[in-house]
């Protein structure tokens, strides 16, 4: 026999709201601004550390293995290997989408970190770990996070 | 060092979504009132409380001080720990550090989350928000197509990032996420206290569920529940005078390691891989098996409670923990069933029953009620238990915590 | 040393949280809705709690029986309040008010409540106090608006 | 307990309305500057406590970010989110266990500039009744416990305002203090801004940005380290029940409690003549004669008598604050870690111009949280 479940007595609800706009916070953005400056002359920059030689991207001065503030900008290629990927199927209710996005993280050439965004590609079931893809970047680059339009497969 | 045991295990009752009938205090007090029934211990031996969960998600500054009067804590010392999803076991190895250290002879701790009462989604973004609030200051968000930066940022993106990574590298499939996601809400079903429990769910029952963000489906992921967890550690010379079982389980290792974020680091430049952990593979659990004097964990070890929000870490944990060489081939081969010889998460895992702060302690309690061998309602490993790992991650994928214990204690 | 660049982060959004009163304080609500007080009785030390709650810290013990304490009591402790907090911003009240901690008849706590028909110069601890509902009640905290000077 | 603790060293920021680096920085800049003065690296350090809040920081699992800044990349890390005092006990148990043998102490908050204290202290009311009640907040609370000790021992609000005073001038003895002012007059508090009675805007605590870091060590890494180690001789911490109708709030049973056993572990039994100098947590100055009452370094109902001799004074004979306290900065959380760091100060004689007169043998450091100070920590301190 089944047990029939009594129902939870709902009690009174009250409510309180942390409003987000009472606080101020200020980050330190050199990478972020390193790699815009970067996109103005159609080149990725990152931050080398003089002393581990680790190279981050987005490229913040500081190196978090060496615990010193760090200041070598370096050039990094284009180009790299899609570390890992993910595609977006279905919206946080797990309603399907209609236009699948992939969303990758690549390791470009010549740094130790991962640059994430989006992947232009036809069928996201043809991305593979360890794919060759490109940033690309939009014909009049202008200083902005936009400049960079996606990554795409070479 | 001294010698520290777990004598009891209290929850406060199966854990659910909603719990509309009680408040705060009112959802954690069974639990500690279930946990000190089951001992020779009355309120006032308790030397200490050490509590935690995660502040926003109720928006509660300091909660402890609001349940003071209904946990025994009134006129008490009270430590409050809390670290993200390693919340529970940090409480708990809180415990353990306010006995091993001669401090006090009595420590309950306690972990718990009230889910229903906030939103635990936009808790999850407040991580990132400053972050991700200072992008827009550099145009609007990279990769164009919104996704690339969200997709990274919530807590579903981070993973199935990790989760593909993980495939990859263990040479898996989709499948075996489906697998191993139907063994843990089995299990859950013989768990009397787990909150999603489907018996003999099959991944066939795993496959149907939507894809939410490849190759993470709705049935992959963990609910949001309410509930609270309880133990109560004492002093190797106190375990006769207030424990009420011959099988108490020792505390034989604890260790905890941290990195920075390694999904969703935007600003700063991601340089770990969400799958590799070396955090955990090469830093806390060789130092908890140094300290356990554990040798060969494979064999050693009888089973173990991973933290796994998403059901491929219940994969991929026993790998980074050294029990398992490869996971993927151990489900399909059955080892990680309650009756395999790695039972994995006999409990239902975190993937089946989740209030965030009580979480990694449910792990350590799980793991403990194996070696007393007190798992209600058919989750008990068959055979007997002397070593069990329980383990808990939590941050940006960047925190691991790892206590192990055992049926005897460590001869120091 | 370098230069660093540093940006405004600035999040309008807010946390929204829906807070269950449980049981007891329900019982409490109900009873400012039809103008009563309740308290409640630890069985071990007899103490009378208002406003009531599952468990007394002092006995570790669950609070069982319930009483209605008569609405007056004395005022055994005040501050005149001149300002109020409003998400973080201290903000000055048009008119000073008295928050008073009131030891109601029957009761062993203490309970904080507003008190009128004094003014701040005359307030005095040791004022018999009556209770003042609202006219309409809604079963809120709000229901009992304020005590006053027994007459 | 065979082992014993001492603090080996200890660094604090300036403290501002608003710090020249954001908070990572500003932390990051702080260890570094500890650990070369220890002469050590970040591999030397067995375990980070970190003290933070999400409600001060403003964000989910508030140390997440700031792993990498502390130099605990990679490294083992727990957060106490309480009352940073809370996080050196916490790092003192650790090294006790025998498991660790150095433990660095990181609290930070930009209480001046990101945050509103009051705010956060809001959150710490229950959400059903006090914080729908409207009537209790940080201040009210404060304001009622000045009251009650008011009425008991007959302080007056001269003497409250002589309080006022001295912290203002030890204020201005101190190179790392916001609110300061060396001529400061009662007539200046008496006219500031009233919040509730007795309590004006010149008794409150002052909002600041901050960072301090403690590095703790076991006996013998401490003698390795450091000439000087200043040892932890006594701890204890305690909690009040939450109800303030409940509490007496005058009396202030967790803290006499706590006090009692760190004075019991550090085998005093007169603290009056035994302590030599007090770095209170005071959000309010009312509550400096409330918690020297409940600590047993002036008798009870001795406050009026030890304002009118300038007992608490920096020259007097049981100095309190001689930081100038929570007055005269107030980073939240980070005061009991400050509290902590002043105390050892004094007792190196490194205090300078706001150094007691006789450089004392054995100090008190303390740290609270909640409304009218809940919860207490007390640290007893000697060389």
């Amino acid at each position: 026999m089944e047990k029939v479940k009594k129902p939870l007595k709902e009690t009174r609800q009250v409510s309180d709201i942390l409003d987000m706009s009472s606080l101020k916070w200020r980050i330190e953005a050199d990478g972020l601004e390193l790699l815009v400056q970067g996109f103005k002359e159609k080149k990725i920059l990152g931050r080398k550390c003089h002393k581990c030689g680790s190279v981050y991207v987005p490229g913040l001065s500081f190196c978090r293995k060496c615990f010193i503030t760090i200041e070598d900008v370096v050039e990094v290629s284009k180009k790299g290997k899609i570390a890992c990927y993910t595609a977006s199927l279905a919206d946080v209710r797990g309603n399907p989408v209609e236009n699948i996005t992939v969303s990758v993280q690549v390791n470009l050439d010549g740094s130790d970190s991962w640059l994430m965004g989006h992947l232009e590609i036809d069928d996201w079931k043809k991305v593979y770990v360890g794919m060759p893809a490109e940033v690309v970047l939009r014909e009049e680059t202008n200083g902005t996070l936009a400049d960079m339009v996606c990554f795409r497969p070479i | 060092m001294r010698n520290v045991a777990i004598i009891s295990v209290g929850y406060n009752g199966r854990f659910v979504a909603k719990r509309p009938d009680v408040n705060i205090p009112e959802l954690i007090q069974p639990a500690v009132a279930n946990a000190i029934k089951k001992t020779k211990l009355k309120y006032s031996d308790i030397g200490v409380v050490v509590e935690g969960n995660m502040p926003t998600f109720e928006g509660i500054n300091y909660p402890h001080l609001w349940f003071s009067d209904h946990i025994g804590a009134a006129g008490k010392p009270v430590l409050r720990i809390s670290t993200g999803g390693t919340t529970g076991m940090s409480v708990f190895q809180g415990g353990y550090y306010c006995v091993a250290s001669g401090m006090f002879d009595v420590a309950m701790v306690i972990g718990w989350e009230k889910h229903d009462e906030g939103d635990a989604q936009v808790g999850l973004i407040g991580i990132v928000l400053p972050e991700a609030f200072s992008m827009f200051q550099f145009g609007p968000d990279m990769g164009g197509g919104g996704t690339g930066m969200m997709g990274g940022l919530s807590s579903t993106g981070g993973a199935s990032f990790q989760a593909l990574s993980y495939l990859h590298r263990a040479k898996g499939t989709p499948d075996h996420i489906d697998k191993m996601a139907a063994q843990a809400r089995s299990n859950a079903a013989k768990n009397p206290y787990a909150h999603l429990q489907h018996p003999n769910c099959t991944a066939a029952d795993i496959a149907k569920t939507p894809m939410v963000s490849y190759p993470l489906r709705y049935g992959h992921t963990c609910p949001a529940s309410c509930g609270a967890c309880v133990m109560l550690l004492v002093a190797e010379e106190k375990v006769k005078k207030f424990a009420d079982t011959d099988r108490v389980a020792w505390v034989k290792a604890v260790a905890t390691a941290s990195s920075d974020a390694t999904t969703g680091n935007l600003v700063d430049g991601q340089i770990n891989d969400p799958a590799e952990q070396a955090i955990c593979e090469k830093i806390a659990a060789p130092k908890a098996y140094k300290m356990a004097g554990i040798q060969n964990p494979k064999k050693e070890i009888q089973m173990c409670e991973v933290y796994d929000g998403f059901a491929h870490q219940e994969l991929m944990w026993p790998e980074k923990l050294h029990l398992v060489d490869n996971s993927c081939k151990a489900i399909d081969e059955g080892r990680l069933a309650i009756d395999g010889d790695m039972p994995v998460n006999p409990s239902g895992g975190v993937v089946s029953t989740n209030a965030i702060g009580a979480s990694a302690m449910v792990r350590v309690a799980e793991a403990s009620l194996q070696i007393m061998g007190m798992a209600e309602g058919g989750h008990q490993v068959p055979r007997r238990v002397k070593n069990a790992l329980a383990h808990g991650w939590g941050g940006l994928f960047q925190f691991v915590t790892i206590t192990i214990l055992g049926d005897e204690p460590v001869k120091r | 040393m370098a230069e660093h660049k540093i940006v405004n982060s600035f999040v309008g959004l807010q946390f929204i949280y829906n807070y269950r009163v449980g049981e007891y304080l329900d019982k409490y609500l109900d009873g400012l809705q039809s103008k009563k007080i309740l308290g409640i009785t630890c069985p071990e030390c007899e103490r009378v709690l208002v406003p009531p709650r599952s468990m007394c810290g002092k006995c570790n013990a669950k609070t069982k029986k319930w009483v209605t304490l008569k609405p007056v009591g004395t005022l055994k402790n005040f501050t005149i309040s001149h300002v109020e907090i409003e998400q973080g911003e201290i903000k000055d009240r048009e008119k000073p008010v008295i928050i008073g901690q009131i030891k109601l008849e029957g009761a062993d706590s203490l309970l904080t409540a507003k008190i009128e028909g004094v003014s701040p110069k005359e307030v005095k601890t040791g004022l018999k106090v009556k209770a003042v509902f609202k006219d309409t009640t809604e079963g809120t905290l709000q229901d009992l608006d304020h005590f006053e000077p027994v007459k | 307990m065979d082992r014993k603790v001492a603090i080996v060293g200890y660094k604090q920021t300036k403290y501002l309305e608003q710090n020249e680096n954001p908070r990572e920085r500003m932390v990051m800049n702080l260890v570094q500057s500890l650990l070369q003065d220890m002469k050590i690296t970040r591999d030397d350090i067995g375990t980070f406590i970190l003290s933070c809040s999400d409600f001060q920081d403003g964000r989910t699992i508030s140390e997440c970010f700031m792993i990498p800044w502390v130099g605990a990349y990679m490294k083992d890390v727990s957060k106490v989110d309480s009352d940073s005092a809370n996080a050196v006990l916490y790092a003192m148990m650790r090294i006790l266990s025998g498991n660790y043998e150095t433990a660095l102490v990181v609290s930070w908050a930009m209480g001046g500039s990101e945050f509103r204290s009051p705010r956060v202290m809001d959150f710490e009311l229950d959400p059903i009744y006090e914080r729908q009640a409207k009537l209790v907040n940080e201040i009210t609370a404060a304001a009622l416990q000045a009251q009650a000790y008011m009425a008991k021992s007959k302080l007056t609000e001269e003497q409250l305002a002589a309080l006022a005073v001295k912290n203002l001038r030890n204020g201005a003895r101190n190179p790392l203090a916001l609110r300061k002012k060396a001529d400061a007059t009662a007539k200046d508090i008496l006219s500031s801004r009233p919040l509730a009675s007795p309590l004006r805007e010149l008794h409150a605590y002052t909002p600041a940005d901050g960072a301090c870091a403690v590095l703790l060590a076991s006996e013998e890494k401490a003698r390795e380290l450091t000439k000087n180690p200043v040892w932890i001789k006594g701890v204890g911490f305690c909690q009040d029940t939450y109800y303030l109708g409940e509490r007496d709030l005058v009396k202030m049973d967790s803290l006499q409690k706590a006090a009692k056993t760190a004075y019991k572990m550090a085998g005093i039994t007169d603290p009056a003549k035994k302590i030599g100098v007090s770095e209170l947590h005071t959000t309010f100055v009312s509550q400096e004669p409330i918690f020297a009452e409940a600590l047993g370094l002036i008798p009870k109902n001795a406050g009026p008598n030890a304002v009118s001799k300038g007992a608490l004074e920096i020259e007097g004979k049981t100095p309190i604050n001689p930081s100038g306290g929570p007055q005269a900065a107030n980073p939240l959380m980070v005061s009991g870690l400050i509290r902590i760091a002043e105390a050892c100060t004094q007792l190196r004689g490194e205090a300078g111009e706001h150094q007691v007169k006789k450089t004392p043998r054995l100090a008190l450091a303390h740290g609270q949280i909640g409304m009218a100070a809940q919860h207490n920590v007390v640290f007893v301190l000697g060389n």
